[in-house]
């Protein structure tokens, strides 16, 4: 890591790419977890024996 | 106990879900803070030194905007009846009511301040000083603020009438408060004003509760 | 127990409502109001309730818990049905159990009972006006209260919803209960009647 | 698969499940290409190193105004052409951009401190880019205040358009403003040319960036159109019940 050299102003740079992960991972967290949670509601749907218009499961995608 | 706190933890609970609307405050904070500078112009030296009355006023605007919904809400839909005729007394439930609605709407303005002391170019000594006399501030706000929503529900009329009712109301603790951050970034003080402020919000936990209790339990129709 | 009232008075808007009303009803007794469109049925309702206070006369129960007031002691089911739409089924109901304390029952059997087992976690915002009734009925029966006090309980059920809370109501009245129903329907069980207002 | 095939939520939520894998891999590629590249890149002879801010802060601020483009093309979609996906991708977009957005301004902050000496100068630039960050957050305290979800998605359709031709309204006033005041120890930034060492690795994360905004907002629109099924048979449910 010699090449990384970031001179006086190190703590600035680390912390403007750390803060980019965090949120961007927070971000696909969120989006995860909201995925996850909706198919878990829908699932719940389908247990209780709710279908839609069109007689399919409701955790199908097609 | 149970019982207060399934109180307060459904409140929060409503007023973050969707049509909640607890971040509405916070938003609001946000642009009236930054709304400041477009009339005060950029002079940085100059909001420096404006930053606890901006950040004050704006909490203050902020914390009095959400507060018509605290038992407006019960009321329209019958929730508040039941409240009052139950077990539990209504000095309490007026009072875990009251710190729901500041763990939703009036702590969220604290955490914002930091940010908030970034764009006025605070220091870190004076931003944690406003966000420390925030912190013991704005319970005190929602406190009093709760009378005028009581005397509100019980006339039908919201909003502004409200707001009317409660800001001379928080007078003392805006003194306060501004006294105290501007005493900790002057250098001189900061132990009086500060006491002053803690013993208001003491003093508002006590009346709030009591006051709201009695306007509700006689304005009930 | 015994609930009676003494030389009732309403005002409402300085215009004087009913007065003189004298009324007395017994455990396992049900009580109908009944009268015309503001003659006051709602009004004596939110007396009992101490959510209104009698322009003269009193309110008085007799035989309860010596602890409690008569509020304290009594479950109001109004049109306002203080639910949350922004809440689940069970959620509202769960709120209710722990915030009236009391010996709470079991929850979901509640719910059961008023036929909304199938739907617990669906938002209450769903719900229509028939089914939101229900949920106020499912409260009657998770917290126990001696004294049900009921404001038009029946209008929004359908036949089935007000056969099974007529049961309910039965039951209520066996083990000791209380009711005063302000109705302009029967209500499917046996009443005596308290005609107020112009009717009086 | 024809275009008009997409209007339908179901074939999309195929069409997306097949695709995500595989722009996420993409994505993910690109930007350890960027990084290396931006970490490779030298010093500027002005700023030093923190340049390296750059190829992270420009991209966020590209994206920024890229997806408020992209919303005020889904409000045209939901109020011209009423397309059942164009609320889908308006609602979706906003928290995604609200945080690119949000990490603009940061970025520019902790980039001006070194430079600047304050975290926050009230520049023309970075003062617009916070009002269109205070719009974001706007748009989504909308989009959270009506459960309705077609109901708000007209509302905020006008929000975003009105928004859209505003933004430059904003900036022009903005400029006046700040000239008038003549702040005092503002060095703009991004002034010498780009040298070519820093524009590829600008590029490259630019282009991944835009990768990973496609991605998360097909999976969010995605979640979106789920959760309106979800609401739709929640309906349904409710209907079935006695």
């Amino acid at each position: 890591m010699t090449a990384l050299s970031l001179g006086p102003y190190a703590p600035f740079i680390v912390s403007s790419y750390l803060l980019v992960t965090v949120v961007v991972a927070i971000l696909i967290a969120w989006i995860t977890i909201d995925y996850r949670r909706q198919k878990q509601r829908l699932r719940e749907l389908d247990a209780a024996g709710v279908v839609r218009r069109s007689g399919r499961s409701a955790t199908e995608f097609k | 106990m149970t019982a207060l706190a399934a109180l307060v933890r459904r409140d929060v609970k409503i007023a973050l879900r969707v049509g909640g609307g607890a971040l509405i405050g916070v938003l609001f904070f946000l642009t009236v803070v930054v709304l400041m500078p477009f009339a005060l112009g950029p002079d940085l030296a100059l909001l420096t030194r404006l930053g606890p009355a901006i950040l004050w006023l704006g909490a203050l605007l902020a914390s009095l905007l959400t507060l018509d919904r605290l038992f407006m809400a019960d009321h329209e839909d019958g929730s508040l009846d039941l409240i009052v005729m139950g077990r539990v007394p209504l000095e309490l439930a007026c009072a875990a009511k009251a710190l729901a609605h500041w763990l939703a709407a009036g702590l969220p303005l604290v955490i914002a301040t930091p940010a908030l002391g970034l764009l006025l170019n605070l220091d870190a000594t004076s931003t944690s000083a406003i966000g420390l006399t925030l912190l013991v501030g704005t319970p005190a706000l929602t406190f009093t603020g709760m009378i005028g929503a009581a005397l509100a529900v019980t006339l039908h009329r919201g909003g502004l009438l409200l707001a009317v009712l409660v800001l001379p109301l928080s007078i003392p603790v805006l003194i306060f408060g501004v006294a105290a951050s501007e005493a900790a970034i002057g250098g001189f003080s900061f132990g009086a004003p500060f006491t002053i402020l803690c013993a208001l919000s003491l003093i508002s936990f006590v009346i709030g509760p009591f006051a709201a209790a009695a306007s509700l339990r006689h304005g009930l129709d | 127990m015994r609930l009676s009232g003494r030389g009732i008075r309403c005002m409402r808007g300085g215009r004087d409502v009913f007065s003189g009303l004298d009324f007395e009803t017994c455990a396992g007794e049900a009580l109908a109001v009944v009268g015309t469109n503001g003659s006051g049925k709602t009004s004596l309702l939110r007396m009992i309730a101490g959510l209104l206070a009698p322009a003269a006369g009193s309110i008085a129960l007799e035989g309860g818990d010596v602890e409690l007031t008569l509020p304290e002691q009594a479950h109001y089911v109004a049109h306002r049905d203080a639910l949350k739409p922004a809440l689940s089924v069970i959620e509202n109901l769960l709120f209710w159990q722990k915030f009236l304390g009391g010996d709470a029952s079991d929850a979901k059997g509640c719910l059961a009972t008023v036929g909304l087992d199938h739907a617990i976690h669906l938002p209450a915002a769903y719900l229509s006006a028939g089914q939101r009734r229900r949920l106020s009925i499912a409260r009657l029966l998770t917290v126990r209260r001696p004294i049900w006090l009921l404001d038009e309980p029946t209008n929004a059920l359908d036949r089935a919803g007000q056969s099974m809370f007529a049961a309910l109501m039965i039951d209520h009245l066996a083990r000791g209960g209380l009711i005063v129903a302000a109705t302009h329907m029967p209500l499917g069980i046996i009443t005596r009647e308290l005609p107020i207002g112009s009717a009086s | 698969m024809t275009l008009l095939d997409l209007a339908n939520p179901t074939r999309f939520l195929t069409l997306t499940s097949r695709l995500l894998p595989w722009l996420a891999g993409l994505t993910f590629v690109l930007l350890l290409i960027g990084l290396y590249q931006s970490a490779m890149a030298p010093d500027d002879y002005q700023q030093g190193a923190t340049v390296k801010i750059m190829f992270i802060h420009v991209p966020n601020a590209w994206l920024s105004m890229f997806v408020w483009g992209v919303m005020s093309l889904a409000a045209l979609g939901t109020l011209v052409w009423r397309h059942p996906l164009a609320d889908v991708a308006a609602k979706a977009a906003a928290p995604i951009g609200a945080c690119f957005t949000f990490l603009a301004l940061a970025t520019g902050s902790l980039w001006g401190r070194p430079m600047w000496g304050t975290y926050w100068e009230w520049d023309a630039r970075l003062t617009s880019v916070l009002i269109l960050f205070l719009m974001y957050l706007g748009l989504i305290a909308l989009w959270r205040a009506v459960e309705d979800p077609s109901r708000a998605a007209r509302a905020a359709a006008v929000l975003t358009l009105v928004g859209a031709i505003n933004l430059p309204i904003i900036k022009f006033s903005v400029d006046w403003w700040n000239t008038l005041h003549q702040p005092a120890s503002v060095l703009r930034l991004g002034g010498p040319t780009l040298d070519r060492a820093f524009l590829i690795p600008l590029l490259i994360m630019a282009l991944a960036f835009s990768l990973l905004f496609l991605t998360l907002h097909l999976a969010a629109m995605r979640n979106e159109i789920l959760r309106r099924r979800v609401r739709a048979l929640q309906l349904k449910q409710a209907s079935q019940l006695p």
